[in-house]
């Protein structure tokens, strides 16, 4: 049934959308689009630069045949569940302690925010180099801590240049970094639960553990998806973290369908390389596979949510 | 009674204490940067107190630069980040407003669209970008530096669940008042919903600032558009990083942002509690 | 002139869920009709339907001479009152109040005087420069009245405006709103699922459910003479008695049996000629409980008629008393007056009064006339 | 209050309509008729201001030529140089790193520049002409001329040096580990050294110098296999690894995240390093007692790597004529001997030693010693991929996760299939 107004509403909603949607079109889903044409090609040593787009190879599938057999790209994709692991749970955790502790009244509650706040603002690239210098062994500032609480482990290579501990650590760096941002989120939903709900669970005898566990987050539930959703993007798109912390995609000291792998070569830098070497078919076919797995992910996701509404 | 007062001073006292760690530990990054830009060449990682002499030696390199125009590629940053940040505030507040509360046909379609350009690295989008935007024969010029970021989608997404939140109401109570479609959005959807379009604009305003391979990109080396981190990456040399005047530069360029959060901060969170009327 | 006619009006949502159908009603100018039922009836759909907020899927709706149906509502000319107040958080009193005519791009200086006036008119003069968030509950009702006042619309529509109030300012605001209305002479049109709020407000009364209208009338119609068995039971407090029976013609008269327990109500053909088609099936029969008197307190005698009854529990309101008794099989409530206590356990024998018996189709659930 | 609202946002939207209206229109191309060329560079600050005055010599000796020189941060001249061949907005001449070369040739974005007047490939370096120099459809070609060249050497500090007794900088490997192992000291006596007498990287360029000095050839000469896996290859990165896992005199400077070799030898706390000419201005401007020596030598003697950049002409240039006159005139031995007397830099032209005054830049003599050994990289289409294809393995071998063998034995076979052939 055609309704009469919601063809209005939909011309509306178009001429609302038109400046968003003309921009998302022709600078966003052109491009993505694009990108599939160009994972079916290949950009070879002879291909002309300056007319690189005509002078590709069609070659169909082969990049993602080539992909499939690629045990670099798989240990990627491991490497980067493991990072979204290491991340995701860590900033929601941490930004949502801060906005607890933050809900108190307390001097100086509105400098801390800003305190808080204020290394989102940083270049993560500037954060990165930074954060080299306080692991770095011998002389890194982390390694002078140890020294003094007598831990040697990490004295001859340091953090960063330890397979178990590379990809940890740039995740310590980024956490930090992030959780003032879901920090912010938190607090504004914290001060939107009624007063009322806390105390009617106090009369129900919870604790100040119970009423975190029973009522904040189960109120706090949709912030915490959308960090989720935001920290799952970060870590598929994670790069300039990766390249400011380690060199060529980190300690190589993992074995992998029989290949050396890098212990902090997450799939966006994998696809950087590639792309780095203008193997733009190839890196494209990385990204698709990439869209395709999260798309997938989204969806579930939203209909286990939906189910559960 | 007594006990109840000290156990609540001690849980404030404790908590203020965690909270001061939390912020030293949070703010070491910031605050060693600054004191790395403070320092002698070289001596950036050590944790000693060899300043550089004069103590401000690098904030003065970075600043009087013959090589690249402080001034200008400051104020090129500026006026990119300002009405970038403008714009996408403003069309995501477009777009967010009827993905909140209007029902049109392909709305589905759109958003899932939408959803899945966020997952694809930003990487492959340059290459693209950058034909059409010659195509355009937007080479050297502020829009072809802005309008190609100003469709967030991400941004689009926040104010889409904040504007969720306003009650129909409002708009009904509008519609009955003589309020044309723009009207609502402009007089209640906008006002309403200020907090968060100030934090896109942050949000996009810190992107745009920090931009660099596409604003390196998008302008000849001769352009008169060029923005601070073209002109910072001027620092990183081919074999070697001054990081003691890297720092001093980034420092420097971080001073408008970190300004404007602060100022704006209040505002930011105060706002994102505020919206919607109760109950 | 400012009638509102619906002819025939439905609304149907996409996937066949119905807001309303059918609707035929006419209100007349500067009629006060109130629509009422329970959530969920069709009420504020139809009240949406005349604002112009939802579209009409079929029918006609008229306000004054014209056909509003593809005008929309801001050109519609009526003003409305919401539940939530939806007054405009981010505006002051005297914004909130200037909106609409400033849309109307009326001149400032009206403006001003038509603010000046409604804010006389309900006494919130000292609250113009303040936001809703620093009103209380009232005081953010009458700013939801005075915008809808101030724009001298042609008709008002109220969605269930009081249901956020407390009991008694709602009496209080009820009471204001009637005499505004006497003042104004302006149609109005409220939505209440408050039957009280209904019967003491409405010059007309729509009672509707599940998207249907159920009767329209005057108030003591409604009370007195409900059309289906669901206006007895909604509309009066506390709610009319439905006793299932089972006609029976003996004797020329007719038996009426309590079912299960089958203890029987005499009743005079003569007084119930209607009866006659539902000879040997199963009606239900109501009494408001008013209408029960008992044998001790009113001092009556008819042996025949007396139906005993246990009770269960009873509601001292000062001025009367509500008695909750069980007969046999069914539970019943009586109304006595404030004086009558009785005890639990008590057992009372009750008269009703058989001029005041309604009988309902079981099927149909409509009044068997 | 209202209105003032109203007036920000509108004056942000005239801001930035202004903006879009107003934006700059892309330069002419001759200005008064003149014939210009357009120079990417990717200079530093003071070589920039130096070849600034070099565009303005040449246009004063060439009247109606303008050189037009614009300068692109080193990070992301690739990226930058291939979006500007998409869309036709690249430069008459640009400069690019020796590595970039082969794929510009093999593409065909460079012009050939014997075709445009002799060149004198005796003049030059030998490795630094040598890496423009490739066979294409048979024929030996030149495409372009190298600007700037440079290698490593080994650096030293001469107030450590003096502190533990040693005289003169090690010549030989076995004298640079026995120097190395007096270096390396306990200082607060924790049982974990805190000076090192060496530092390194662990990337493929900066393991050249090993596999060069005991004389390993990296591709046979039809460039269709890989030599690495051979003894004298074995035994040059066994030398290597040795620094750091056997005589544990390398500060493990190689891994991600730790202090690298320049910053430790400014402060001190490293030895030794290998490092080139871009240092010297910077460690003597911090005031440090360093010197320098050449790279001690292997069987094959002493050698180095080879970086440094070219400066090519594209393939749409539109004076190409004037560009090759503008590249010979800045690799000219009297261009040369300023630039390089200037900045301290190698010169790339030999004969531009003899015009130099080296009394004070005794470093550059020693760099210009060390270029003359110095071999030139393997000329693979990608030098990218084949960084990345071998420096896992480095890695590997380094940490002691692989032995020498395995790990250059892999190397080679995957460098044969994945690095040498177009996949």
């Amino acid at each position: 049934m055609i309704e009469n107004r919601k063809l209005r509403a939909t011309v509306t909603s178009y001429l609302f959308l038109a400046p968003f949607l003309l921009v998302f079109l022709l600078f966003l889903a052109w491009p993505v689009i694009y990108s599939f044409y160009l994972s079916l090609h290949k950009v070879c040593w002879s291909t002309d630069l300056y007319n690189v787009f005509s002078d590709m190879k069609l070659v169909w599938f082969q990049n993602y045949k080539q992909l499939f057999k690629d045990s670099h790209f798989w240990w990627s994709l491991i490497v980067t569940a493991y990072y979204a692991l290491l991340t995701i749970p860590a900033t929601i955790f941490l930004g949502l302690m801060l906005a607890i502790l933050l809900n108190n009244k307390l001097p100086g509650v509105s400098l801390f925010r800003s305190a808080y706040f204020l290394p989102n603002v940083l270049d993560i690239l500037v954060v990165g180099i930074i954060w080299t210098f306080i692991y770095s062994p011998h002389y890194g500032i982390l390694q002078k801590i140890f020294n003094l609480l007598g831990i040697q482990t990490f004295a001859r290579e340091g953090i960063l240049a330890n397979p178990r501990t590379a990809l940890p650590g740039i995740a310590i760096a980024m956490v930090l970094r992030g959780a003032g941002f879901g920090m912010i989120l938190f607090l504004a939903s914290i001060q939107n639960i009624p007063k009322s709900v806390y105390e009617a669970a106090e009369i129900d005898g919870a604790g100040p553990w119970q009423k975190l566990l029973y009522v904040t987050i189960p109120l706090v539930k949709p912030i915490i998806l959308f960090l989720v959703v935001m920290g799952t993007i970060a870590s598929l798109n994670a790069f300039t973290e990766i390249y400011a912390m380690t060199q060529d995609g980190g300690p190589f000291a993992v074995h992998f369908m029989g290949e050396i792998q890098g212990a902090t070569k997450l799939s966006g830098y994998y696809l950087f390389e590639k792309w780095s070497q203008m193997k733009y078919g190839y890196a494209a076919a990385i990204s698709y596979v990439l869209l395709a797995i999260t798309l997938v992910i989204s969806i579930v996701n939203a209909r286990l949510l939906r189910r559960k509404q | 009674m007594d006990v109840v007062i000290f156990r609540r001073k001690l849980r404030n006292g404790l908590i203020f204490f965690a909270l001061v760690v939390g912020a030293v530990f949070m703010l070491f990054p910031f605050l060693w940067m600054l004191f790395v830009s403070l320092k002698k060449t070289g001596h950036g990682f050590l944790l000693d107190f060899a300043f550089a002499k004069p103590f401000f030696a690098n904030f003065k390199a970075v600043w009087n630069n013959p090589s690249f125009p402080f001034s200008r590629f400051f104020l090129n940053s500026l006026i990119v980040a300002t009405s970038g940040a403008f714009l996408t505030a403003l069309f995501c507040s477009m777009g967010g407003y009827v993905f909140a509360k209007k029902d049109f046909y392909l709305k589905e379609l759109v958003f899932w669209m939408m959803l899945a350009t966020l997952m694809v690295p930003g990487m492959m989008y340059m290459v693209p970008q950058f034909a059409i935007v010659t195509k355009l024969g937007w080479i050297n010029t502020y829009k072809g530096m802005i309008i190609p970021h100003v469709a967030n989608v991400f941004g689009l997404f926040l104010l889409r669940q904040h504007m969720e939140t306003i009650p129909n109401s409002l708009l009904d109570s509008a519609k009955i008042d003589g309020a044309s479609e723009w009207q609502i959005f402009r007089t209640i959807i906008v006002p309403l919903s200020l907090p968060v379009i100030t934090t896109v604009f942050l949000l996009t305003f810190l992107f745009q600032w920090t931009n660099f391979l596409w604003q390196l990109v998008v302008n000849t080396p001769d352009s008169a558009k060029l923005t601070l981190p073209v002109g910072l990456a001027l620092f990183k040399g081919q074999y070697s990083t001054e990081w003691t005047k890297l720092m001093a530069a980034s420092a420097f360029s971080i001073i408008p942002i970190a300004v404007l959060f602060i100022a704006a901060q209040r505002f930011f969170i105060e706002g994102l509690t505020a919206g919607a009327v109760k109950e | 002139m400012a009638e509102v006619v619906l002819n025939n009006v439905s609304k149907i949502y996409p996937g066949g869920v119905i807001g309303c159908k059918d609707i035929n009603l006419h209100i007349k100018d500067k009629e006060f009709c109130v629509l009422v039922g329970p959530s969920g009836c069709g009420k504020s759909t139809t009240l949406r339907v005349i604002a112009g907020l939802e579209e009409i899927t079929s029918g006609e709706l008229k306000i004054g001479d014209t056909v509003v149906n593809n005008i929309p509502a801001k050109d519609r000319d009526i003003a409305m009152v919401f539940q939530n107040y939806a007054l405009y958080p981010h505006m002051k009193v005297r914004e909130n109040l200037a909106f609409g005519l400033k849309l109307r791009k009326y001149p400032p200086a009206e403006i001003e005087k038509r603010i000046q006036e409604t804010a006389k008119i309900l006494e919130i003069d000292h609250l113009l420069d303040r936001r809703p968030k620093a009103l209380s509950g009232g005081q953010r009702q009458r700013v939801a009245l005075g915008r809808a006042i101030v724009r001298k619309p042609k008709v008002f529509l109220f969605d269930e405006p009081l249901s956020n109030l407390d009991a008694k300012l709602r009496v209080q605001m009820r009471v204001e709103i009637k005499k505004l209305h006497a003042r104004l002479q302006i149609t109005s049109i409220y939505v209440t699922h408050d039957q009280v709020e209904a019967m003491t407000m409405g010059d007309k009364i729509v009672v509707m459910k599940d998207g249907f209208i159920q009767q329209i009338d005057d108030p003591i119609k409604i009370y007195e003479k409900p059309l289906t068995k669901f206006v007895a039971g909604f509309i009066g407090s506390p709610a009319m008695n439905f006793i299932s029976v089972k006609i029976t013609s003996r004797n020329g008269n007719f038996e009426a049996s309590e079912v299960p327990s089958g203890f029987v109500y005499m009743l005079k053909s003569e007084d119930f000629p209607f009866l006659r088609d539902y000879d040997g099936k199963e009606v239900v029969m109501g009494i408001r409980p008013e209408d029960i008197k008992d044998t001790i307190f009113a001092n009556i005698k008819d042996a025949e008629n007396t139906v005993p009854a246990v009770v269960e529990a009873e509601e001292p309101m000062g001025s009367e008393n509500y008695i909750h008794l069980t007969t046999q099989s069914s539970a019943i409530t009586m109304k006595t007056a404030g004086s009558n206590r009785v005890k639990m356990g008590d057992r009372l024998n009750l008269v009703f009064d058989r001029n005041k018996l309604h009988f309902f189709d079981r099927e149909t659930d409509r009044k068997i006339e | 209050m209202k209105n003032r609202k109203s007036k920000i946002v509108f004056l942000a939207v005239f801001l930035a309509t202004v903006n879009f209206v107003s934006c700059g229109k892309p330069k002419e191309k001759a200005e008064n008729g003149e014939k210009k060329i357009v120079v990417w560079e990717t200079y530093g600050n003071e070589e920039h201001s130096e070849i600034l005055k070099i565009a303005r010599q040449f246009e004063n000796k060439n009247p109606g030529v303008e050189v037009d020189i614009q300068r692109v941060p080193w990070g992301g001249h690739e990226s930058k140089i291939m979006t500007a061949m998409i869309t036709n907005t690249a430069p008459d001449i640009a400069r690019v790193d020796v590595a970039f070369l082969p794929r510009l040739v093999k593409s065909n974005s460079v012009l050939e520049l014997s075709r445009f007047g002799e060149i004198n490939t005796e003049d030059f370096v030998p490795a630094a002409i040598e890496s423009n120099i490739f066979a294409k459809d048979g024929e030996k070609g030149i495409y372009g001329l190298p600007d700037q060249t440079t290698g490593v050497a080994l650096f030293y500090n001469k107030t450590l040096f003096a502190k533990y007794g040693i005289k003169s900088p090690p010549k030989t490997w076995k004298e640079f580990v026995a120097t190395a192992k007096k270096l390396t000291v306990d200082k607060n006596g924790d049982g974990k050294p805190d000076q090192f007498g060496f530092a390194m990287h662990k990337d493929l360029w900066w393991t050249f110098p090993f596999f060069n000095t005991f004389g390993v050839r990296f591709l046979s000469d039809d460039g269709k296999k890989c030599l690495l896996a051979s003894d004298a290859g074995y035994e040059a990165l066994q030398l290597k690894v040795d620094l750091y896992q056997k005589y544990k005199v390398e500060a493990g400077a190689w891994q991600s995240g730790s202090i690298d070799p320049d910053t430790g030898f400014l402060n001190g706390v490293y030895a030794m390093i290998f490092s080139g000419p871009w240092n010297v201005k910077r460690f003597r401007d911090a005031e440090l007692d360093f010197g320098i020596s050449l790279i001690p030598a292997g069987p094959a003697g002493t050698s180095t790597n080879v970086g440094g950049t070219n400066m090519v002409i594209m393939r749409r240039a539109h004076y190409p004529e004037i560009c090759f006159e503008f590249l010979k005139y800045l690799t000219s031995p009297e261009i040369q001997a300023q630039w390089c007397q200037d900045l301290g830099q190698i010169p790339v032209n030999l004969k531009a030693e003899k015009l130099m005054d080296f009394s004070d830049n005794k470093e550059i003599k020693i760099f210009l010693e060390q270029m003359k050994t110095a071999i030139p990289r393997p000329k693979v289409v990608s030098y990218q991929t084949l960084a990345l294809t071998v420096n896992p393995y480095l890695y590997a071998a380094l940490a002691g996760e692989m032995s020498v063998k395995k790990a250059l034995d892999t190397v080679a076979k995957k460098i044969e299939t994945e690095v040498l052939v177009e996949r």
